[in-house]
């Protein structure tokens, strides 16, 4: 049988280094897929376009690295930890191009493109200033058109299928079934990319897949490549496996609030070591990770 | 007589009132969901709660730092995707009440959660996630807020969520559905909106505040005919609750 | 806590007697709700208009009893044990209005339903005599359109909101949480309706439900009521329930070929029965019913 | 030299040759089914099996009535909805290969599973059920049929699933994606289609078929140029997996 696991390393690898689109996973402080978001930085992927319903810390780092070009989604933040400063200020100094979305305008792009329809209609973002400035930067995603059944007004969402999606999730199999404990936001960004990336916390046999198809949200057939990147989302929270790490949250909110500090966060921690591994060891290791390891009946 | 009670409580209570036994509210964390877990357990058992992020019916035994934190997921009774819950549930109308809140509300109604206008330029803080499109579609919409001069504008900075537009007509105009109902808790007093014009219009104050202090914070000229109601004070029950049940660890209240 | 367990008897009851819209979830031989079909005959509910995806034995149970004004469907059958006697007969004889779809143009009709669209574009259906034969009835569910992104041709095909959608389920609390064990193709089915009816296999606890939040395929908000009925897609198959019951489909095949024996069969069990209950024991009950209860392993 | 093997054995053989490994397949009961469960045991360990009503990669033990049977969903990977099939994996071109039967095909490939056309008025059978869907999007069609002149014809008397429409450009001028491939096996040959006019050719005869059985039996005129090719035998290999592993009750072969 085929194996889709590889290394994280491998599959950044596998991104071209300038220009690519990627899709990102996480929700502000959950499931985010940060040790690939490391990689990405390490690999110094360039100009990368950012599509995401609800970013998170993830997409702050890779924005505060320098990396992205253009952003497509509906804000986001590190919950109570604080702001998504880095994206903040480069929208403020206009160093990327940000496209801003309402969160649902953006799941149903990514829907229709995980389904291969080539538009949604919709109500949303109607009336709204997110509406006006992508009508103003003429937005090729964008239409408002007056719907042939009911001759009411739509926003013609158009199909988003990035060249890749990442997000980071519990299990899959080699085969790359995907398995999500908890809500499962990410799954039609997932479904969209032309390649889809997954890091899961624990590679698991198929027959484990078997045993619990209901708990299968990605069949093996979407997904490109899995890694196996235990703490993958580290400082952020993976349901049933490990809690946010709150003191490193602060760390980075702190970090983040700055350029120059960011910079050193990112030196440090990112630059300053080979892979996630060592990162994890950097801030404390096992002895860190367990304090944050979740209990089975609460998943926190 | 009720025991005395701070302003969030009240806050809490006077949104949980608004709140009917059956429906379906999507709420977000803080004073939204406290209001929701004290109606839940008072007068509307039969409360659906919903997460933007995909989580339904969940029963924390904590609160947490936002909707992306598993601690408000606990015993959930269905999971799903954003999809599932604003791109499903919410724009098939299932929707009676979202909780909004904002950066800036306009004398319509309409939210800013995005971005500040300064001197020195635009000002990004956050974005709208699922806020703008529970605007779009919720059957009434209930927006918590500090009550502060610059937060309670003529004309936001940047609208995300659309209230009642420009007023009258003009949501139905633009093809949006309109809502039953808008009305905004501050610390200081109830806001509704004229059902003629769609403008801001005073409900009642909370007791112990004065007019002069709504008056004065508030960024657009009210018109005030008559007496002033003031807001119904919490009960014994509901502020045991909130302290002994919803919130004993007192992070919001 | 509210409620939503009623009797079937309730259930069928709150349907008009004339004219109702009734999505069906039943797939050839497998989960149709055959005692909800059986109850709406007892109470000779007419000029219904049926909308499923692929019918099956209770479709044409409904059919046969001169109920359906109307069908929209992509076809079905009894899988290997015969045809949709039925309703072929009533559409060849020019007894009801057929609107022929291909399955997944009637899936993505009652997908746009669940989510509140107002219609969804696809290449399905073009080309075909099912799409000249909708637009030579001047159906208002379908136009073929240009997309305003692509150009290209799409049908759009218009939502789909029936009055009511009834599946059988295994399982649903008194909240009306529902779970499917196995595919459930009738998911977007359910959700479409303004008022969806749940029968179950079994009424189960809520706290069942928190324990097994990812098998729940339809939140307690979409349904409007349950009802208990155990073997209530006899003889067709519950997975993890019971299989279907090959005599007793063999036997349908053969009476519904013909109009007087079908008669016959409806007589018998239908209209000589009070409830389902009844109907069992008169096919065998107990003894019969025990020969086809599922092995848990296999599901069948 | 392979051991003696009936026409059903040859027909699975062959469409399971056509069938390449890591692909995803969406197949019905009988031939369909064994062959894509042949390829999987050969040639093919990494071809995925999707059935339409909503089951992914299953591990029968034992064949069933149709997909709608318990016994075809036997640990299977993931289960999902006709949208999350046909509607999804489907419409994303993710499907390589569908397979087909129906009561006519033509010499377009189109195909006919609907209703037939008699002196005495229309005979209503059946329905396309997710088989139209699948000639919209599958990259290639493979059609199983058997061979006689009333089902193989020139004109479909209903069209439901689209082949090459009216041949040439035709399909693509619909607004439709071109497939790469469309074969018919049948129980006495091979037919592909010409890559201009897409209209039907004979590729190969069964072996032991004469020429004149399938130029009788076939009601669309078949210009034949050259040498006739034999379809290949199947190889014991073949016929013992087949015999003893995948349809040990010989239920279709």
């Amino acid at each position: 049988m085929e194996s889709k696991v590889k290394s994280l390393r491998e599959i950044v690898a596998e991104i071209p280094d300038e220009g690519a689109h990627i899709a990102l996973g996480g929700f502000a402080i959950t499931r985010n897929p940060v040790a690939f978001v490391f990689e990405l930085i390490r690999q110094n992927k360039r100009d990368l376009t950012v599509s995401q319903i609800v970013a998170g810390l993830e997409t702050d780092l890779l924005v505060g690295a320098g990396l992205v070009k253009k952003i497509q989604y509906s804000g986001g933040s590190l919950d109570r930890f604080g702001r998504l400063e880095r994206i903040n200020e480069a929208i403020n100094k206009g160093l990327i191009d940000a496209r801003e979305y309402s969160g649902t305008s953006m799941a149903l792009r990514f829907l229709a493109g995980s389904m291969g329809i080539p538009f949604i209609p919709a109500k949303y973002l109607l009336g709204t200033d997110m509406l006006n400035a992508l009508l103003e930067k003429k937005d090729d995603a964008i239409r408002v058109e007056r719907s042939p059944f009911d001759g009411e007004r739509y926003v013609y969402l158009r199909a988003l299928q990035p060249d890749f999606a990442v997000i980071h999730a519990q299990y899959a199999d080699e085969k790359g079934n995907v398995i999500i404990e908890g809500p499962y936001w990410d799954v039609e960004t997932a479904k969209s990319a032309k390649k889809l990336f997954v890091t899961v916390e624990k590679v698991v046999s198929t027959e484990f897949i078997k045993r619990n198809p209901e708990k299968v949200v990605i069949p093996s057939l979407y997904v490109s490549a899995v890694a196996e990147v235990p703490f993958g989302a580290f400082p952020c929270s993976v349901y049933r496996f490990y809690d946010y790490d709150k003191d490193m949250l602060k760390e980075y909110a702190e970090a983040s609030k700055d350029e120059s500090k960011f910079k050193e966060f990112l030196q440090d921690y990112v630059l300053g070591t080979k892979d996630f591994e060592e990162f994890l060891e950097k801030v404390g290791g096992i002895r860190r990770l367990n304090k944050i390891k979740a209990d089975p009946v609460y998943g926190y | 007589m009720s025991l005395p009670y701070t302003t969030n409580e009240l806050m809490a209570v006077t949104a949980a009132r608004l709140l009917r036994d059956k429906e379906n509210v999507v709420v977000g964390l803080g004073l939204p969901q406290i209001a929701a877990l004290l109606a839940q357990n008072t007068h509307a058992p039969n409360l659906t709660i919903i997460y933007e992020i995909g989580v339904i019916n969940p029963e924390a035994e904590e609160m947490g730092v936002g909707v992306a934190d598993p601690r408000l997921w606990y015993r959930a009774e269905h999971f799903t995707s954003f999809v599932g819950t604003l791109g499903s549930i919410l724009q098939k109308g299932l929707v009676d009440v979202g909780f909004l809140g904002g950066l800036q509300v306009d004398k319509y109604g309409n939210i800013n959660s995005t971005l500040i206008k300064t001197e020195k330029g635009i000002k990004h803080i956050n974005g709208s996630g699922g806020a703008a499109d529970m605007a779009t579609w919720s059957k009434r919409l209930l927006i918590m807020m500090r009550h502060e001069k610059r937060k309670i504008v003529e004309s936001v900075d940047y609208l995300t969520s659309v209230g009642y537009l420009r007023g009258y007509e003009s949501r139905r105009e633009e093809g949006l559905p309109m809502p039953e109902d808008v009305k905004i808790i501050t610390n200081l007093c109830v806001f509704g909106f004229d059902e003629e014009t769609r403008s801001l219009k005073l409900l009642s104050i909370h007791p112990g505040v004065k007019l002069e202090d709504v008056l004065q914070n508030t960024g657009v000229p009210l018109e005030i005919s008559g007496e002033v109601k003031f807001t119904d004070e919490p009960t014994t029950e509901e502020l045991e609750l909130l302290r002994n049940k919803i919130d004993p660890q007192r992070m919001y209240i």
